[in-house]
């Protein structure tokens, strides 16, 4: 296998989303990785639906299926069923994953296919130029809600989480070497990984994270889940997220009667600690961003596949017996 | 005395041809009994064509009209094309049976019916005010009563079955008076039931078979056995085989020809999920099934597969087809190849489920946005399914195109004697993956299918992109420039048209000019071809045309319409084929249509055809 | 208001399920409630898919509509929006809802429209005689799944709760009077209350909940959640759930040493009490009937509702005056 | 010195008509400059028609040929009906703007350029290898190169403003040079400048603005203004109107009428969004919007608020009615009013969105599975958009069916001057729920509409189920009977083809008879309405029909197409409408087809016309 590098990656299609777009700093950190996972260029194949997010593929020199609204995990399936070897990527939006394509997300997650799911989250429809979108939050002023949108938003890791995802995970556009990470971590596991990723749309929706990524707020708004680590953040490290008897998270500051050891130690292989996690939501508490849920379960187009092999050890395939088979007779 | 089989036999009379129909509550076993009758029939070399007729309902309530559940058969010494029109014989196991059949008996036929099942409760259940087998209702007909669950709880007594096992075991004893009076093979009957039941069933069931048998032979109702003799059948070794079986086999043999793995994608709908249910159950040729959480699921995984490699097919029905229109589309503007199967039923919308109807043909045609055209196939009859599935595949896979197979309800569950075909004769499917990366395009066209070419993930060098969005007619990146996208529209569209070149030459059942043509498609082949061949008995210059290509259209066929004085075009339906051909060939052909989710009967269609010719010879003559 | 009893509930159409399907009990408990919560007839509208449980509305002598397969949410979401006054029943299957209809199902819970959803959960596509449904245990034969499905199921609940569901419960069958608490609770709950009903089809899926109704070992495979009491069960009330300090749950056995303190006091406002119950799950846990969530959040039709009544306090509507907005030219 | 209004005014020549085309960046407010030349030439008296051109992507890269954005106008002292062919005048921003236009410029056209936007960097991005203002090879044109930034920021200087507001103020300074060159009213856009900005901006754009007239009156480059005379309009009181906004206020006007409140479930799509986006803000009308989760969600919530007593509508284009078909059929089969509009764009797939196209008739028609026969309106001009939506809701309630609407990204996007309606000259639309118990069937058919009744939930008495299985024809209860749905499916098919009763007669313009029918639906109506004036102009006998209502068809289309020796069919597709009314009269029309995301031009079509013409006079003559 020859060494590919960032540039491999590179198509010749010019990149085609607004300047100061959140993508390109994605589509940056995606092309950095896949020269580094030991995986031939040539069986790399990333899908999406529609949106602005989902030009993806077009800008990943690798296979690649720009395909319809919402449908990506559905052809995504038919690809990985087929061949299990490659290395399959879902590139989606917040409206093609969560509001056309919402069902399918669920029966990809729960279906356990060894892909990779990257749902930019930009909180509005791009490439419908600005309506508001199903992780839009209440009283989001667009052109098709000019009274504010009255429907409450979907959680997409709550979501996830509820269609049983075996890989859950959350990170910033441009936290790119948080990104660089969780992206890794999702190719490592085995099963559909899970990456809400939050991007800025700075043209319908601008600044829609920016307590997340501002220098100034970020260490106060983010909370690094990390397995096996207390949950602290802040810009001194000093404050955290513990449990209170009720099973509701309470942030509280370190050192003011409260040690490290009374905080949540996040095991992402616990469920409640990824709802605990999920359930952490700005003012009041940091958004979290890393590995909510990482777990083993077997794999749909491995235990598929396991039935072919079977049948085919039980019965040798033989056509003209079964075009034969039942009662039969002969004119002659 | 059941089991003492005296006396001399009685005489056996010749008949050239027999319409039977096996009916019953749906708990009475009236589908196994008509398929057990089919296949000793088929082994005594009859010609023949079957109609099962399952209630809507899952388990109707028992007794009730909606419970009834039916099966026809008609075999004949000469070939059969229909499971014919009117009953000669109808066997009806209870009240609501005889009153949802009756009316198909054709006069002075044979009506054999269990008598204890007309009791007060019973006949009530079927809407009978008083016995029809009491009240002369019934003089027209030849009345055979029999006690049948007396005579089987007698023939199984020291078995020490439940009453209610007993009970089940009454339709063989059907079988057993339907096969004496027939002169079946006893043999594979009773073989059947050896292989299939176990423990005492097997000799219950034998033993009610036969005591059937022997009230045949006893019985004075019956004073005639009749024989139907061997039918002039083409050599070679048949099977009975349902449209949706034929179907799935017809897939599976296309994968294994082009050497590939077959991939269905698919979402479980009457009458359609009995090709899903066949392919899982075979996996070992390689068969990957996938029920998807819905018809686009169901289609969009069978498009991944294409792209990844795969010989890809979904299977749906009406309701399912108009899901599957938006992916469709998109894999003819990828151009990958696809084969969507629509097994038809009864619309529009829900409709009825477990009835037949023609009605989707001008949406396989036109069901989808933009100028987007795709090849239509249509199997003729249940055998023929495996053949058009086969030929669907290699169309799509020579041609870079997703294929629509249309079958339908009748064809699906009806079944008919099929000649085995030898797998040494089916030909290959050729299937050749670009991997050599030199001047590459992923639209570069063969010059003479304009099919591009098939370029799997996994071949290193030939990485490239397929979407939706226009693409350039080389190079397949998006573009907006106007005169490509005509330029890549009219491609499209000839590609497909292209077909035609290879769509073979129409064949005419009868003379090759002549007063009237009926043209056909799909199933109502049988209804069509009895029907000519009776009116060209009468002396008329009629011939029918079957269509199994319904786009591109056989080259011939504009010149073939043109020979004949009028068309005829019958259709279940309000008129599909014959718009298209009105408007492709400017015909005035005319449409006879019949939408009631049933079969045409060959009268019907000769009766129209006499009609459209007496006219026309007014017409002359008034001229 | 005429007072309506159950036979008034009753249409003139035979009922077509199998004999001994548990559609019937379901049938007969809410036409037992109709009457009793004080809504006229008339202004009761069932909306249902396709399947067999979908068939329900031809049953109910109310207003109702039988629609496609999937999208029964849908047309309940026009009706409800146009007519907030009527109270909109959805009747629905694991098919139903889950698979085909999985999407409509999501985000009319996450818009909270104040409708009642009763899923008829067999585990089993009844309708087109047996396949597997996305409920159906892992390993399942059917007809579509001769060597066993292979998918992990989804729950239910869990997913209701991950879309953000204000109200969720479950109920069986044949628990009759539980059946109409719940049934009451979801009428009475200001907001879209989902009910998955347990149920019993005879004919492809038979016993599928045999441990949970069988007189013998219910008790002993079930827990019924009530507000405020601790989770107790048991033939003779002698088991309880208790969490670890991990927060994932354990059976206890009481007067061991364990009193009924440490067992965990059931909060149906608790979103982390809903993930606890959603988890108790066979044959190691009983499993939960009972509402597992209920909380207030405004429906989606009010707002909507509020929006057009305050768009037309500010701007009262004047036909002329559009069609003349903006620059107008007189030509004489 | 700009201030300084000095010397004698130039003369003022008369033109009858002129195409002008403004062309830039997407950033650089080419809509709005062709918007508000639109209006001042509205005000002016002069009839109209204009073109938007909107680039493909959200925000392409400033400078490259993928972000130009343009905007056409055609303006005369005659009937307007086309944006026109050829452009008199072109204003590029930038040399992608130039590159991207210049082949519409007519030879000898006028072309203001920018002339400091061609910088090296532009030039490279736009793929011009040398400067074309100097390389002769715009020596065909009249170029007028202006220094528009450097004279903008001189305007400006004093304001204090950045240089990104500056240059974002260059617009404005074009425009002042055209509303100078072309004597348009200076008012009207002054006024909308100091309603439209807010603080120093007004002021900004408003000294641009004015730098821009003085300009043109200082400049030798242009020696001479135009003014093009009042059109003969027909009296009324006008604005512009975008088909778009168009069919929303028809909707809303057609739910006032029936004195019921509006629903729209629709998911976003290019070009369909802007009419959600335009209900959404007319809540007072007591509209209510709904955003779907998709296409299906969309009809699904609109059906359910039809069963609800809504006037009840659905947006999308294409790839979203692919989506809406089951639901229309179950529409269909329930009998309930709905209005379905598929605001057409360039297919198949993902296609071309922002482009127009003319393919989706078929799909109207035939898109659907099993018999499922709706109403098809489609509108001819944006105007008529309001008109054809009205219509729609009328059809719909008073016949209790679902009705497909027609638009397509030209009309939805383009505009012309519409004479507003006065609302009491609106008819009426009676919705007359019903309310009596007394013999009430859910199926019982009005007479002469065979329009079923519309019952609403809330009515006491008339409890009852509807659905998608098929019905009894008269209780609407589930049946399977087959006559009983031979009878509805007639019964469905008849109560469409009965609105023809209520279609007007086909308007002719030209001859009633002749050597040439021009039939044209849709968008296409401008370019084929004066192709076929410029026939008749050279003493064709040539005529021009345009259909509005395409299902079912106008009652005389028949013996209309009859009058003429010849039909043809222009059409954006690939020959639409000309298979149906080949299908339906077995005439012999022939289309002429484009399907290059564009309208037709009025030559394209005139030329195609007279070749046909030409060949008839040749075979005529060879006979
Ligand atoms: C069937 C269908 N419906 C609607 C559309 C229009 N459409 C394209 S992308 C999109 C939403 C995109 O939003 P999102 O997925 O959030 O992507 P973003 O552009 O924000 O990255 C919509 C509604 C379409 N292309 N196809
Ligand atoms: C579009 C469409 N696809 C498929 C079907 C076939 N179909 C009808 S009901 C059903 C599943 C029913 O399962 P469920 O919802 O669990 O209902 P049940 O019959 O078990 O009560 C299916 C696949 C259909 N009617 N329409
Ligand atoms: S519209 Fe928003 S999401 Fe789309 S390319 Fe532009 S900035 Fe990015
Ligand atoms: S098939 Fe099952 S769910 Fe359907 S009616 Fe019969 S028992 Fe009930
Ligand atoms: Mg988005
Ligand atoms: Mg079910």
């Amino acid at each position: 296998m020859s060494v590919f590098t960032k540039k491999d990656f590179v198509s010749d299609q010019d990149v085609r989303w607004c300047p100061g777009c959140g993508d390109y700093a994605i589509l940056a950190q995606v092309q950095k990785i896949l020269p580094e996972l030991g995986v031939p260029r040539e069986n790399f194949v990333f899908v999406s639906g529609i949106g602005c997010s989902s030009r993806f593929p077009y800008y990943v020199n690798t296979y690649g299926v720009h395909s319809i609204h919402g449908r990506a995990p559905a052809v995504a399936t038919g690809i990985k069923m087929t061949r299990p070897e490659l290395s399959v990527w879902i590139v989606t939006g917040d409206g093609d994953a969560l509001s056309i394509g919402g069902n399918h997300l669920i029966h990809i997650l729960r279906r356990n296919l060894d892909v990779n799911i990257l749902l930019f989250n930009n909180r509005i429809y791009g490439l419908t130029k600005g309506q508001y979108s199903p992780t839009s939050e209440v009283g989001k002023l667009t052109k098709s809600t000019p009274q504010g949108s009255v429907d409450h938003p979907f959680d997409p890791i709550a979501l996830a989480l509820g269609a049983g995802a075996s890989f859950v995970a959350r990170s910033i556009d441009v936290e790119t070497k948080h990104l660089q990470h969780v992206l890794k971590r999702a190719h490592a596991h085995r099963g559909a990984a899970f990456i809400e990723i939050l991007q800025n749309c700075n043209v319908f929706n601008d600044g829609a994270f920016d307590a997340l990524t501002d220098k100034a707020s970020k260490s106060e708004h983010t909370v690094v889940l990390e397995h096996g680590k207390p949950l602290v953040f802040g810009a001194d490290r000093t404050r955290g997220v513990r449990l209170r008897s009720d099973l509701r998270p309470e942030v509280v500051t370190l050192g003011t009667g409260v040690g490290e050891d009374e905080l949540l130690v996040y095991d992402e292989t616990n469920p409640m600690h990824a709802q605990i996690a999920a359930s952490l939501q700005g003012p009041s508490f940091p958004t979290a961003i890393g590995v909510f849920t990482a777990v083993e379960r077997t794999c749909y187009e491995d235990d598929a596949q396991r039935q072919v092999a079977e049948a085919q050890r039980r019965t040798p395939p033989d056509l003209q017996a079964l075009l034969m088979r039942g009662d039969t007779w002969t004119i002659s | 005395m059941p089991d003492s089989v005296s006396a001399a036999p009685k005489p056996i009379e010749t008949r050239e041809s027999v319409v039977i129909r096996f009916a019953g509550d749906s708990g009475d076993g009236m589908q196994v009994t008509g398929t057990q009758f089919t296949n000793a029939t088929a082994l005594a070399g009859n010609d023949l064509a079957t109609l099962p007729d399952f209630p809507a309902e899952i388990r109707a309530p028992a007794g009730t009209l909606a419970g009834v559940s039916a099966f026809q058969l008609n075999f004949s010494s000469s070939d059969i094309f229909t499971p014919g029109d009117e009953l000669d014989v109808l066997v009806a196991m209870n009240p609501a049976a005889l009153r949802a059949n009756l009316g198909d008996l054709r006069p002075g036929g044979l009506l054999v019916v269990d008598r204890e099942g007309f009791t007060e409760h019973n006949l009530t259940k079927a809407g009978y005010e008083t016995n029809p087998l009491e009240n002369h209702s019934l003089a027209g007909y030849r009345v055979v009563p029999i006690d049948i669950t007396r005579l089987t709880t007698a023939a199984l007594k020291d078995l020490g079955l439940s009453a209610r096992a007993v009970f089940r075991c009454r339709n063989f004893f059907s079988l057993g008076v339907m096969a004496w009076l027939y002169t079946r093979p006893t043999e594979p009957i009773e073989n059947w039931i050896r292989h299939r039941f176990k423990g005492e069933l097997v000799e219950a069931n034998l033993r009610a078979f036969r005591a059937g048998l022997a009230f045949g032979e006893n019985t004075e109702l019956l004073p005639v056995a009749y024989q139907v003799q061997r039918a002039v059948i083409a050599p070679g070794t048949y099977r009975n085989i349902t449209g949706n079986l034929a179907t799935a086999l017809g897939f599976v043999a296309a994968a294994q020809k082009a050497g590939r793995p077959l991939f269905l994608g698919s979402y479980p709908i009457t009458p359609a999920s009995d090709v899903l249910h066949e392919l899982a159950a075979l996996k070992q040729f390689d068969v990957h099934t996938f029920q998807a959480e819905d018809e686009i699921a169901g289609i969009g995984a069978a498009l991944g597969a294409a792209f990844a490699g795969a010989i890809a097919i979904t299977t749906t029905s009406g309701p399912g087809m108009n899901l599957k229109a938006e992916t469709l589309g998109l894999a003819l503007a990828i151009e990958l190849p696809l084969v969507v199967t629509d097994i038809q039923r009864a619309g529009p919308s829900t409709g009825m489920p477990t009835k037949t109807e023609q009605a989707d043909l001008l949406m396989a045609m036109y069901g989808r946005h933009g100028e987007a055209p795709v090849p239509i196939l249509a199997a003729a009859t249940p055998g023929d399914c495996f053949h058009m599935a086969f030929e669907a595949v290699r169309i799509a896979v020579k041609y870079m195109t997703p294929v629509v197979l249309l079958t339908d309800g009748y064809l699906a569950n009806g079944s008919e004697p099929w000649p085995i075909p030898s797998v040494d004769q089916l030909a290959d499917i050729p299937v050749r993956f670009r991997t050599d990366p030199t001047s590459f395009y992923p639209y570069l066209r063969d010059e003479e299918t304009l099919a591009r070419p098939w370029v799997i993930p996994g071949t290193p060098g030939l990485e490239h992109r397929v979407g939706g969005l226009e693409k350039d007619v080389l190079t397949g990146n998006v573009s907006y420039a106007p005169a490509n996208h005509e330029q890549m529209v009219r491609l499209r569209a000839r590609k497909i048209a292209g077909i035609a070149r290879e769509v073979p030459p129409t064949e005419v059942f009868g003379p090759p000019d002549g007063e009237l043509l009926l043209l056909g498609w799909g199933s109502t082949y049988g209804s069509i071809r009895e029907a000519t061949r009776q009116l060209q008995n009468e002396g008329l210059r009629v011939a029918h045309a079957h269509l199994r290509y319904l786009n591109p259209f056989p080259s011939d066929l504009g010149a073939l319409l043109g020979r004949y004085r009028r068309v005829l075009v019958p259709e279940i339906n309000l008129g599909q084929l014959v718009r298209l051909v009105r408007a492709e060939f400017l015909v005035p052909a005319v449409g006879f249509n019949k939408v009631q989710g049933r079969p045409f009967k060959v009268s019907e269609i000769a009766e129209r055809a006499r009609k459209l010719l007496r006219n026309e010879r007014l017409e002359e003559s008034a001229a």
